[in-house]
């Protein structure tokens, strides 16, 4: 066990794969000498050399591109996009290529691509440094898509991820990458994808959250006990596979569900949660379920606070989710 | 991978000189293939097959290309290059049975015809999106450096496709990792509708390698041979260290762009007919005969056997079966999801096999 | 008025509106001489020009990034995207410019381009020529997103599309181009932005449909109608924005919602549609809201017909809706 | 837009020779603008702005090519183009209030610093994204000639941009459309960590022209007049029908990346110091001295009227609060949406006015 941030388990998560297995590689710009612009990669090239952590030219097409050519040839490689918000170079490679290959193929190809990328919002980066765009990721079938919130979990999904037989978009919280800190299995640690987490039991309103939202919800939490309100709260982990069961079975024991997520409502991941209750958990809904969300503007800089999600926002939410029945 | 007395999966000895026994072999799938072109139109024409992309006037440019190239190396074709893989020794019935997606198609029915995927030849499966195999071609020439293999990789593309974001890409980062990569362009004229002149303003296709710091190369593609020492000669240089190569093979599409395809919308019958004139099956031909290597009822035989087996082969693609129901919710993922054996069941499809898919 | 199918009124739309207007380009890969692959464009080039119908090189990337300058500079551009299944090298022009260029610079920089493509299955197109990912430009804040589902919405919608001041993603239902003959007006016809059409009015059960699902979904109804259920018909039409009041209105009077699309399910449109009424109109709901569209699987080609929501799977699903309460 | 007495939007008569009054102003502009430069980064280190991307070094590029230009013509710019926009005519103060992102700014607040956009000089919406705006450029250039406009596009681009999906569709759109752009290329040697020599293989950035079929250019970014005239070239060149031209303008990047950046992880002190004696604000006084048209006294009152205006813009702007709440939700539109209106009003923000948002 060591006490580390989320971005140092990621970093200790890459080495340990690249110990471990030497069909391993990284790859991305400046995760080489410059260890990653939010240091994930840092040290790596030093131990691993510039063949194994690859300092690539300015092209996301390139890199997923490339990253595909070496996991079809056997490789198992790590791709990092400096920001998701700049991953869109490499879209066709990823929702054409990566997650249809296997499919497409009869399974001849499979295509174990591991895309990790810093997401989301609160470090005043605007419109291009702060986006969730992970519902077009969940909606692409063939891609998985994972979301750790602590740092056992970013090394421990992070290392699923690298030996999963499957293309694996990671999206790392990059607003809590120094901002929260845990203990870490050493070793070969690994999390289950499908398996949604428990952060705290409670019976009176469910709290769906992932990401950076998860600290956010279990403030809320906290602050719900305080006025007689008991909620329970699940990080969801894995957003493709989901852990539907969980989440029904949550909403069957609560009847009310509030869902949290940093990226624009309409369309957004929380959609699919709200439909999977509407569809499954009807009977079982006392309140109508709420979703705490961006809003469907692009992401705004001097507004920033306004926009994003916050505890306050979650309370409101499930107060009202409390008091309409 | 069984079969075929033909076509053999082995090249011949490296060597820019392309011994006569092996264009004899090279006309035998350059007819196979020409056979097959037409049958496929037919096919689709009388709605037996739902489309078909041909590439006659491309045969030299295919078969000279694949016949330098050695079993360690990689493919990653567009969807005109099923005579590549009939060199690589993929039989005509695997072929075949992929232009109607039927129970025994490799692939299992997941594509339109003419997007092969052949994993045991290294032949990577094609894809619709115009140059997103260049790339990946890169990748995986870094994976044989990384492993240290002596082998190549090798992307087919058209002209249309130098304008495609990962030809930039890709050709980019070849030239950056100096990775064994052929880059193979088979400048055939034509984009569809958009003539080559009005796809990009370089002189040459081939002189865009310049803007990438290597060579390019500019080879008549109706030429068997001369294509076969292009592609060696890349081939030898990348295994060697020496980076890659882009080959522009100058063809012409004589026929439609696919079987969806007017070309009289936006070209004479006059260009068309000239092209024919320098037709690489009938070069070939020549060729044999002038040197006294086949005698025009040897021809005529290699043309009766390729309507033979082709015939064969539909019979026996068209009698197969479709791909069972259950097999449409496998291979999305290595096991099957809770959600996609739920979606399976309530699809009514046989219970699909616990656990990992084939 | 005239007889025409949806495709002809789409090339009557577009006549129309570069007679009217000079501002009017047409822009995309094969829609000069060839009059696009689906003959969308036929004869434009011969009556405009080739200042005017541009046919570009094959790079989408190249045909959106300069619409939108186009559209900058102050023209209005119509750029066509072969199949929606292509639009990704362009997905970054289109989500990080087209969608943002007005938010971003405060106003100043309006970006009204129009993106028509052919999208949907149906065709024997397999895996690239099939897809259904609305919900990728749903999910964008910014875009506009509208598919006709006859002829004189066809030309209609367009006419709108054209001379709104905002960016449009226009999704042509390609498997109904031919398929469908109907009245269209004349002239500058144009048809309102976020006002769904009621194909038919029912009181048992709520039928939410699009594009080449609309006819299913009418034969669908009919077959109800047969069997004693009354089922109410939305056309949405403009998926962005979303005629949300009349989605809801309906689901008050019948009380179960099946929607239908073609795209995969997960964080489909449908959800959206799902969520909404889980929101606003849960205590109206008398059944589970039920999702008949694509499973989560890429686009098959051989089994295609088993992958396509149809006539038989909505009445299934209606009826289930109306049993269950 | 006012002001500003430095700064005229309107370039002197086309010549590729600067006069010397011109320099003069030049070197206010560029004295200006590395004032703002290093005043920025002290802001950012003291949390009173977000984030800032210097320019230091690239002044000589940036004043020389903006010189050149005519008001009617159009600025596609990366995030380092702060100076462009002075020589346009746009006020310091604009500047600054987008640096801040307050109620002031034209863009709202709605991006970080160095992201402008200032629609009366045609100087276009930066974007985060590298390389989006080139093909932008050649839209927009597309436009002018329909409308037979006698003008041209500029896009700026660093380096690593030449990477980008963009360069490549731009350029050769450009070529095939002979588009009156021109394409300035500020290689400033590094992107982020990768140098340029890792960044592609071709010996310049300029040759690369090549492959879309027009000419490249390579000037010394450090010398003034040098990318006056270069520049001054190519706009004649293509307002006159001659296409496109690509230039590739050498300077150094003298600061870091941006404030994020720590420029000592991937490079030498001793190659900075290097960079450090061409600086184009140093060259540019030192021609101004030794012709005479300026003694060391002069150039000082240069350097002190900047900070004191410097000093003046950023009090303005810090004293300015921030835009509306209401704000958040205009623009993503023309006009709002229910959406919108509902969101808006379930954020307690002050209704948003009815219809059209400014
Ligand atoms: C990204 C993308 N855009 C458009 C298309 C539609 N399309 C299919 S083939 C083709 C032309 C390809 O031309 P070329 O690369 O010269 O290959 P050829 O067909 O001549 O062999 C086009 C535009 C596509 N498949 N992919
Ligand atoms: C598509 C994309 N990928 C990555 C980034 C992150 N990034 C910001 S600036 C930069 C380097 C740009 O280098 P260059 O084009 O030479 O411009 P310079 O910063 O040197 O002016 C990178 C990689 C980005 N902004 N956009
Ligand atoms: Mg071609
Ligand atoms: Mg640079």
């Amino acid at each position: 066990m060591s006490s580390l941030t989320l971005v140092q388990a990621i970093n200790r998560g890459l080495a340990e794969a690249m110990r471990t297995d030497p069909d391993v590689v990284v790859l991305g710009e400046d995760v080489g000498t410059n260890g990653g612009v939010f240091r994930a990669t840092e040290g790596l090239f030093k131990e691993f050399g510039a063949e194994r952590v690859v300092d690539t030219p300015l092209s996301e097409t390139g890199i997923i591109g490339s990253a595909i050519g070496l996991a079809l040839y056997g490789l198992k490689p790590v791709a990092e996009i400096q920001f998701l918000d700049f991953i869109y170079p490499a879209f066709d490679q990823i929702v054409s290529e990566m997650a249809k290959m296997r499919y497409r193929s009869g399974g001849q190809f499979p295509c174990h691509v591991v895309v990790r990328t810093p997401y989301g919002g609160g470090i005043r980066g605007g419109i291009y440094h702060s986006q969730s765009t992970e519902a077009y990721f969940c909606h692409t079938a063939g891609l998985k898509v994972v979301v750790p919130s602590t740092p056992a979990d970013a090394k421990g999904l992070l290392l699923t991820a690298i030996h999963d037989e499957d293309p694996v978009v990671f999206l790392e919280p990059k607003r809590i990458y120094r901002s929260v800190t845990g203990e870490v299995p050493d070793g070969d640690h690994r999390v289950p994808f499908g398996v949604a987490r428990t952060v705290r039991e409670g019976t009176d309103v469910s709290l769906f959250a992932y990401g950076a939202m998860v600290p956010a919800a279990e403030e809320a939490a906290a602050v719900l006990e305080k006025e007689g309100v008991s909620a329970e709260l699940l990080d969801l982990r894995t957003l493709s596979p989901l852990d539907e069961s969980a989440v029904i079975a949550s909403v069957e024991k609560t009847g009310r569900a509030v869902i949290v997520h940093e990226a624009a409502r309409f369309c957004g991941f929380g959609a699919e949660l709200a439909a999977l209750l509407a569809e499954k958990a009807l009977y079982s809904l006392k309140a109508p379920v709420a979703r705490v969300t961006g809003f469907d503007t692009p992401f705004p800089y001097a507004l920033e606070q306004l926009y994003l999600p916050n505890t306050e926002k979650i309370v409101a939410a499930a107060r009202a989710a409390v008091r309409a029945a | 991978m069984a079969e075929s007395s033909v076509t053999p999966a082995r090249a011949p000895p490296e060597s820019v000189e392309l011994p006569v026994p092996q264009v004899e072999n090279a006309l035998r799938t350059m007819v196979l293939a020409r056979v097959l072109d037409e049958r496929a139109i037919a096919l689709q024409r009388q709605g037996r097959i739902g489309f078909y992309a041909p590439h006659s006037g491309q045969e030299a440019a295919l078969v000279g290309s694949a016949l330098a190239l050695r079993p360690p190396d990689w493919v990653f074709p567009a969807y005109r290059e099923l005579s590549v893989a009939l060199v690589r020794g993929v039989p005509l019935q695997a072929i075949v049975d992929q232009l109607w997606g039927n129970v025994n198609d490799l692939s299992k029915g997941r594509q339109m015809p003419n997007h092969f995927a052949f994993r045991q030849v290294h032949f990577v499966s094609a894809s619709s999106p115009i140059g997103t195999q260049i790339t990946q071609a890169v990748g995986a020439a870094m994976g044989m450096q990384r492993r240290k293999e002596s082998a190549v990789t090798i992307a087919y593309f058209g002209d249309g496709a130098t304008s495609s974001n990962d030809f930039h890409a890709g050709l980019n980062f070849a030239g950056v990792f100096r990775t064994p990569t052929v880059f193979f362009c088979q400048n055939n004229q034509w984009a569809i509708s958009l003539p080559r002149a009005r796809q990009t303003q370089s002189t040459t296709l081939a002189e865009k390698a310049e803007a990438y710091g290597f060579a390019g190369v500019v080879v008549d593609g109706n030429d068997l041979r001369a294509v076969y020492s292009a592609v060696s000669d890349a081939r030898r240089k990348a295994v060697e260290g020496g980076g890659p190569t882009l080959i522009e093979a100058q063809v012409y599409r004589l026929g439609p762009h696919s079987t969806s395809d007017d070309p009289h919308r936006y070209r004479s019958d006059r260009e068309v007919e000239e092209a024919r004139r320098g037709d690489p099956v009938h070069r070939v031909e020549e060729e044999l005969r002038s040197c006294g290597a086949l005698d025009q009822a040897g021809i005529d035989r290699i043309w009766e056997e390729a309507r033979s087996r082709v015939a064969q082969a539909v019979t026996a693609a068209e009698s197969a079966g479709s791909p069972p129901s259950a097999s449409l919710f496998e291979d999305v993922f290595a096991t099957l999801t809770p959600r996609l054996r739920e979606e399976s069941e309530a699809a009514g499809t046989l219970p699909p096999e616990e656990g990992r898919s084939r």
